[in-house]
């Protein structure tokens, strides 16, 4: 058995007295697409800050191909190949969709924290950079002001800056929220292309979405996983519908249908 | 894939001759001006000041590093200035030394490139002091600034050894080997070396936005957070380029140091570092050119305009408050939309609404200086009057009172209206 | 001993002084997360009030109505400048506040020159109230003590005994809640900083005779509020409360010991003769707070008592 | 020339002006702060230059040359002194007047030092009317320097040359600034006093940092048990005026020896409470006795500038000597006058002051004035005001202290 791309074990967090997340053992496999489902105030958003090194762990590990990143700074986690995007566009708007893709090269390709030379002479960076514009279908956009693109452009940019760095665990935050029904349809494709032979993780409300994307699902309910696996399994099972109430219920059988 | 994106990066990005025209351009042209100024033969006074601005040029700069490009307010930037000059001054006097005496390695050391002494000195002070204080940017560095300010301003007084007590530390810039042919004896020839270094100082810190670690500095100015998840540390961003910046103006530090021949403790006080604060502000933060405007402005007003009205400081708090209330982008900043408004294409509109609102804020200036120097001449008790172009206004005249009254409601009228009209039409 | 007494006597009465003039930035740093920098441009003005005020009537009448004053220039600054630029963030309040120390201080020069003032203590309370060791103690030193304690109890009732008081409770620790619950914010904004700005004025009245009142005075004071402020913590009146009692203390206490470095660093070879070695823990007692300043930011960002970081 | 130059007029003409000494009129360039904080005391050294050079220039002039003073504002800043230095050289000054901070004097003797050697033919002389710190006129002494009031050294040697009159001062506490002034103030007293005194016993000697102190309660309290009936201090501004305020409040009840007692403010903000116990050691006084001529000139000054308090007496006699040295070179040029200046000696109103010419330090009576509500001229329109008694005189002769200085004199 080869070591699991993200490897969680009995991980836990607590805010003073509020236990949010109460041992999530979970390993997910290299090159697995996996989502994370689970009701409002489930502890999703706590569990993707825990792994990506926004929180530090209570209680628990998280192992990156086998080594343990629970609790270390969000750009050394970055730096060993884990990314993630956010629910919310967080992205450089006072710069150019160009510049933040570029910023979200910079460091894979061995700049860091260069003083020496010009970046727009860098030419392997603006390959890349247009590399990944190409493959996001912003390249007409580049010089545009990122805070002036169309919502839909914005979160299609956040996605961009989290698979520019190169890393090869990519954990995307409900990325289609918000978007229209065909904007969500282009961005699941963009999606797969992109992570193409990558791990994803996935936090997701839409479930045509989910089920459309992951070969895995967990769900995840007052910060315990109580299922995983495959869509199929996840659809008949009883303890998720019994956490699913009423529409969210309907919308895994409609989906199941 | 890679042939779509070899082609694709030409498209991306200004073009070669759009690169010249907003980058090397305006360079290019500061180094002509620099050149051309010696020929119109300015006067002593002209030359100390245009000294003292091309000091203050590279100060501001510097100083915007940390503002405008990285976000970080700091109260406290004349302790990397001061401390570069002292490193600069005392480089001076050993070249002194060493020439008459021993030799050495300052013996062979111009004059010339102190501001490179200057340069390491305020570097080291900001890698020693940075660690601590960049851990966060907003509040918490703006108050560390001023803590570490109050505590190197306190020190300068303290240790003699180091800061020569109040009179200072003093040297001889006319040392050493002669680079260029220029002894540095007379005023005009230190103009050369001022605006060597005022070149090197706007080139390098133009540069230095190019690099990585520039624009990595301006992202995290805009987003800290995002700036962790693309593999930064924040902290570290904001740590080398308070190095760069108090590196920079360590340079400027040592071109005051060739200039005056003097530092003294002031130099690390608060004062200044007040002044840096206003001239980057004033001059526009968010503008590259921005930090020069307030420089050029700020050491005008301070040496010159002290002539004409001992309210200076009171001009100089109200300018500072107007814009930041009314003008974020600064001097600059109003440039800019001066010039993009006359080309777009309401550029008569424009132009007739800008002559209201400049008449507007005309009125409403005379109005407010009649009043400060009104009230100035008045609170001296020595029986002065204010006397604009042989009127007399005394402080108890109705003329006085209308004059003050008049212009100013009429300013602030006209300006309401042009506001109105504006949201009117939007 | 005698120097315990006199040290707690002037560390507290000092200390209570510094308390009166930050509780109101406290307040409004909390909820506003303007850091004013003007802050003690107030208290020099509530001592030129109040010296313009007693020149005409008399100290009782200044001690109430100078703060008045104040709070309402406050108030008027708060509506027409900082409102404004409130939407460009704290940055752009913060260098608004310091341009308006700027003018404060230009303004109070013309207005009542640039020297000294003439504000004196109340016949009434100018007399050493006793002695002890052979130094006298003037009353009013006793009685700007009695004034800082009743405005303590005064903000204590207030805030916890008054449906406002409630408010701006909930307001220091979640200044994004007040909003929500339907309150007027920017009149409650206006108020806080108008009544920040009066406590201040306060302090100005009280300070202003038994220190110098001129145009330096805010100058002087202005950095080491921020301290006081910052020390204390974010949301919390009692650590402001602590801090300054913290920093009179540790002040006074340190200009009594009149160790050098070279006594206390000898073992490191340090020499009395030496620059280093000579400097006395006296001599250093004014740096104490800046000190303080830069360790609590760097140890404990959230001060003493603050509910969190800056 | 009655008035200050008008401002706009003398920017315009130093921006188009060839510098070149003009043949009527002899200029004096009034290099000090005239805004920000220390603008009132330099205002009002400016308003005593111009009201000496009125007075000059109503007998005539120097040399039949009017006096022209125009002051330049610097701030209290060396640098910015300097561009100021070269406005005026730019409108034609030979001759600069400075006082306030030693920084400053430094920054300028510096400078007209190095423009001197590098500009021959238009040197530039200082008249140095209060920046005392010693060195000036020892180690850093320069031809065209010179000083017309006591330096630190001076004072203190006539602080304790009169201290040695008063058996009833036994145990002293020293308290000052910590910078370069104040150590030198604390180091000259106890020279001063363990030779003159040896039977005192220095019971404290302080430094606090310098304008940081906002209450001086703890300090004075510390002076007060250590037993000390005299209390020196070289400090000025706010830490002078707080301290002398504890120092009274408290109950201290020796003489409190000042050099600065008599600064503009100070009064008003000691006020009534200090009346006796703070004492200043100067050259001058208002409540000295005068001749008529010289009453005269106090009160049309004391008349014209109703804000201010005849306090620079020393500008009167550096106007005077300036004068005196001019007619004897019989020229306004610097450097002549320079030489003719060294070892001049003047009849002041109060008593003969020279100017030693081996390091360019005046020589002049020194006087203990003593706070007073008992004087016929008061300070700051207070019934308070400064006087000294007979003992409180001290002979210029005994101001004198050794120097180190070796002149270096230009060839004539």
């Amino acid at each position: 058995m080869s070591i699991p791309a993200l490897s969680i074990n009995d991980l836990h967090k607590s805010f003073g007295p509020a236990h949010i997340i109460r041992g999530v053992t979970l390993d997910i496999e290299p090159g697995e697409r996996h989502a994370i489902i689970g009701p409002n105030g489930a502890g999703k958003s706590t569990l993707f800050n825990l792994i990506s090194g926004g929180y530090h762990p209570s209680k628990g590990s998280i192992k990156l191909r086998g080594e343990e990143i629970g609790g270390m700074k969000p750009f050394k986690i970055n730096r060993k190949g884990l990314s993630r995007s956010f629910q919310v566009s967080n992205i450089f708007s006072n710069m150019t969709v160009r510049e933040n893709v570029r910023c979200g090269v910079l460091y894979s390709m061995g700049y860091g924290y260069g003083f020496l030379r010009n970046v727009g002479n860098l030419h392997d960076v603006q390959r890349k950079t247009a590399e990944i514009l190409e493959s996001v279908d912003l390249l007409d956009k580049a010089n545009l002001p990122a805070a002036l693109l169309p919502y839909a452009d914005q979160r299609t940019l956040e996605i961009a800056i989290t698979i520019a760095g190169g890393a090869d665990v990519i954990m995307l935050d409900e990325p289609t929220a918000g978007m229209s029904h065909s904007e969500t349809e282009r961005a699941v494709a963009l999606i797969k292309q992109a992570t193409e032979g990558k791990t994803l993780l996935i936090v997701e409300h839409d479930m045509g979405v989910v089920f459309n994307l992951a070969d895995r699902i967990s769900v995840l309910v007052y910060g315990e996983i109580i299922a995983t696996g495959k869509p199929t399994e996840i659809r008949g099972n009883e303890k998720v519908r019994e956490a699913y109430l009423g529409d969210e219920a309907d919308a895994i059988e409609g989906d199941a249908a | 894939m890679s042939n779509v994106a070899t082609n694709s990066v030409n498209v991306l990005g200004p073009t070669g001759s759009e690169k010249f025209m907003r980058r090397i351009m305006p360079l290019i042209a500061l180094a002509v001006v620099l050149a051309v100024i010696p020929v119109f033969g300015p006067s002593r006074t002209v030359y100390s000041l245009l000294n003292a601005m091309g000091v203050n040029i590279v100060f501001a700069m510097s100083y915007n590093m940390l503002l405008g490009r990285a976000g970080l307010l700091s109260f406290g930037h004349a302790v990397y200035f001061g401390l570069g000059g002292y490193a600069a001054v005392h480089a001076m006097g050993a070249i002194e030394a060493a020439s008459y005496g021993d030799g050495g390695f300052w013996a062979s050391y111009p004059v010339f490139f102190l501001p490179v002494v200057g340069f390491a000195g305020g570097a080291l002070a900001g890698a020693v002091i940075g660690w601590p204080s960049c851990r966060r940017a907003g509040t918490p560095f703006a108050m560390i600034s001023l803590g570490v300010a109050e505590l190197i301003a306190a020190a300068g007084f303290m240790f003699g050894s180091i800061f020569g007590g109040e009179e200072g530390v003093s040297g001889d810039r006319m040392n050493g080997p002669e680079l260029f042919g220029l002894s540095l004896g007379p005023i005009e020839e230190v103009y050369w070396f001022i605006a060597f270094w005022t070149f090197i100082g706007v080139l390098g810190t133009y540069a230095f936005t190019r690099t990585p670690l520039g624009k990595m500095s301006e992202a995290t100015r805009d987003n800290p957070e995002r700036v962790e998840f693309v593999g930064y540390d924040p902290q570290k961003v904001r740590y080398l380029v308070f190095i760069f910046s108090g590196g920079f103006a360590g340079l400027a530090g040592g071109m005051a140091a060739v200039n005056y021949e003097i530092f003294t403790p002031e130099a690390l006080s608060l004062a200044p570092s007040g002044m840096v604060l206003l001239m980057a502000y004033i001059g526009g933060i968010r503008y590259f050119a921005g930090p020069i405007l307030g420089a050029i402005l700020l050491t005008y007003m301070q040496s010159m305009m002290s002539d004409y009205s001992e309210a200076w400081l009171l001009y100089l708090g109200l300018l500072f408050i107007v814009i930041v209330m009314f003008a974020p982008g600064g001097l600059a900043g109003i440039f800019v939309g001066l010039f993009s408004g006359l080309r777009g294409e309401d550029a008569g509109e424009n132009f007739r609404r800008w002559a209201v609102q400049v008449a507007g804020i005309v009125l409403m200036m005379i109005g407010i200086i009649t009043l400060v120097e009104v009230s100035v001449h008045w609170s001296n008790n020595y029986g002065e009057v204010f006397h604009p172009f042989g009127v007399q206004l005394p402080h108890d005249g109705v003329l006085t009172w209308a004059v003050i009254f008049i212009p100013f409601v009429a300013g602030v009228g006209i300006l309401r209206m042009a506001h109105k009209n504006k949201e009117g039409q939007a | 001993m005698e120097t315990i007494v006199f040290s707690l006597l002037n560390g507290v009465i000092y200390g209570l002084l510094l308390f009166m003039l930050s509780s109101g930035l406290t307040l409004i740093f909390s909820m506003m997360g303007v850091l004013n920098f003007a802050h003690a441009s107030f208290y020099m003005l509530g001592a030129y009030f109040a010296y313009t005020i007693s020149e005409a009537s008399s100290f009782w009448l200044a001690l109430v109505f100078a703060p008045i004053l104040v709070g309402l220039v406050g108030a008027l600054v708060e509506k027409y400048g900082l409102r404004t630029v409130h939407v460009n963030g704290h940055v752009a309040e913060l260098l608004f506040t310091f341009g308006l120390a700027y003018l404060i201080d230009e303004v109070v020069k013309i207005v009542w020159g640039r020297n000294a003032v003439d504000y004196r203590v109340p016949e009434l309370l100018d007399f050493p109230l006793f002695e002890l060791f052979g130094a006298q103690y003037p009353a009013y030193r006793i009685f700007t003590l009695f004034v800082a304690l009743a405005m303590l109890a005064g903000l204590w009732f207030i805030l916890n005994r008054t449906r406002w008081g409630l408010i701006i409770q909930a307001a220091l620790s979640h200044p994004h809640m007040v909003g929500h619950l339907g309150h007027d914010v920017p009149r409650i904004f206006m108020t806080v900083f108008g009544v920040g700005c009066a406590l201040a004025g306060l302090a100005g009245v009280i300070g202003g005779n038994y220190l110098v009142t001129d145009p330096a005075m805010a100058v002087q004071m202005g950095p080491i509020v921020f301290v006081v402020v910052v020390v204390g913590g974010l949301g919390s009146l009692m650590g402001a409360f602590l801090a300054a009692m913290l920093l009179g203390l540790l002040q006074t206490f340190a200009v009594a010991i009149d160790a050098r470095f070279a006594d206390i660093f000898g073992w490191l070879g340090l020499s009395e003769t030496t620059e280093l070695g000579s400097i006395t823990i006296a001599s250093l007692a004014p740096m104490i707070p800046f000190l303080m300043l830069v360790l609590i930011l760097m140890i404990r960002p959230r001060g003493l008592l603050g509910d969190r970081e800056l | 020339m009655k008035r200050i130059t008008s401002a706009a007029l003398a920017a315009a003409m130093s921006m188009i002006a060839v510098s070149g000494a003009s043949a009527e009129t002899l200029k004096i360039a009034f290099i000090d702060p005239l805004s920000g904080p220390f603008g009132p005391s330099g205002q009002a050294g400016l308003n005593e230059w111009i009201y000496a050079a009125d007075q000059m220039n109503a007998k005539g002039g120097i040399n039949g040359n009017q006096v022209e003073v125009t002051g330049y504002d610097n701030k209290i800043n060396p640098k910015e002194s300097l561009v100021q230095l070269q406005k005026a050289l730019d409108s034609g000054v030979r001759y600069i007047a400075q006082g306030n901070g030693s920084s400053v004097a430094s920054a300028l003797i510096d400078a007209i030092e190095k423009h001197n050697k590098r500009n021959p033919g238009e040197e530039v002389m200082f008249l140095n009317y209060a920046a005392v710190d010693p060195s000036f006129t020892n180690d850093r002494c320069t031809f065209y320097h010179f000083r017309f009031d006591a330096d630190a050294d001076m004072k203190m040697e006539a602080v304790t040359n009169w201290v040695k009159g008063q058996p009833d001062i036994k145990k002293v506490y020293i308290i000052g600034q910590d910078y370069s002034f104040g150590k030198a103030v604390a180091a000259a007293a106890v020279k001063g006093l363990t030779e003159k005194r040896p039977d005192i016993e220095i019971v404290g000697n302080e430094l606090h940092p310098l304008g940081k102190v906002k209450d001086f309660t703890p300090y004075v309290q510390k002076i007060i048990s250590s037993g000390a009936d005299a209390m020196i201090t070289g400090n000025w501004g706010a830490d002078m005026v707080l301290l002398i305020k504890a120092a009274v409040d408290s109950g201290f009840e020796g003489p409190i020896l000042t050099y600065y007692g008599g600064s503009k403010g100070a009064a008003t903000a000691m006020g009534e409470a200090a009346v006796g116990q703070v004492k200043a050691i100067v050259e001058n006084n208002t409540n000295l006795p005068m001749s008529d001529e010289q009453a005269a000139y106090v009160d049309g000054y004391e008349a014209k500038y109703t804000e201010d308090n005849y306090y620079y007496h020393r500008i009167h006699n550096a106007m005077h000597m300036l004068a005196m040295a001019a007619e004897k070179a019989n020229s306004i040029d610097p450097t002549d006058v320079a030489f003719a200046m060294e070892g001049l000696e003047y009849e002041s109103p109060n008593g003969v002051v020279t100017m030693r010419a081996d390091n360019h330090q005046i020589l002049q009576p020194m006087f203990m004035s003593t706070f007073s509500d008992d004087v016929t001229r008061g300070v700051e329109h207070l019934t308070l005001g400064w006087k000294s008694g007979p003992n409180d005189r001290i002979e210029a002769e005994d101001t004198r202290t050794e120097t180190t200085c070796k002149m270096q004199r230009p060839k004539k």
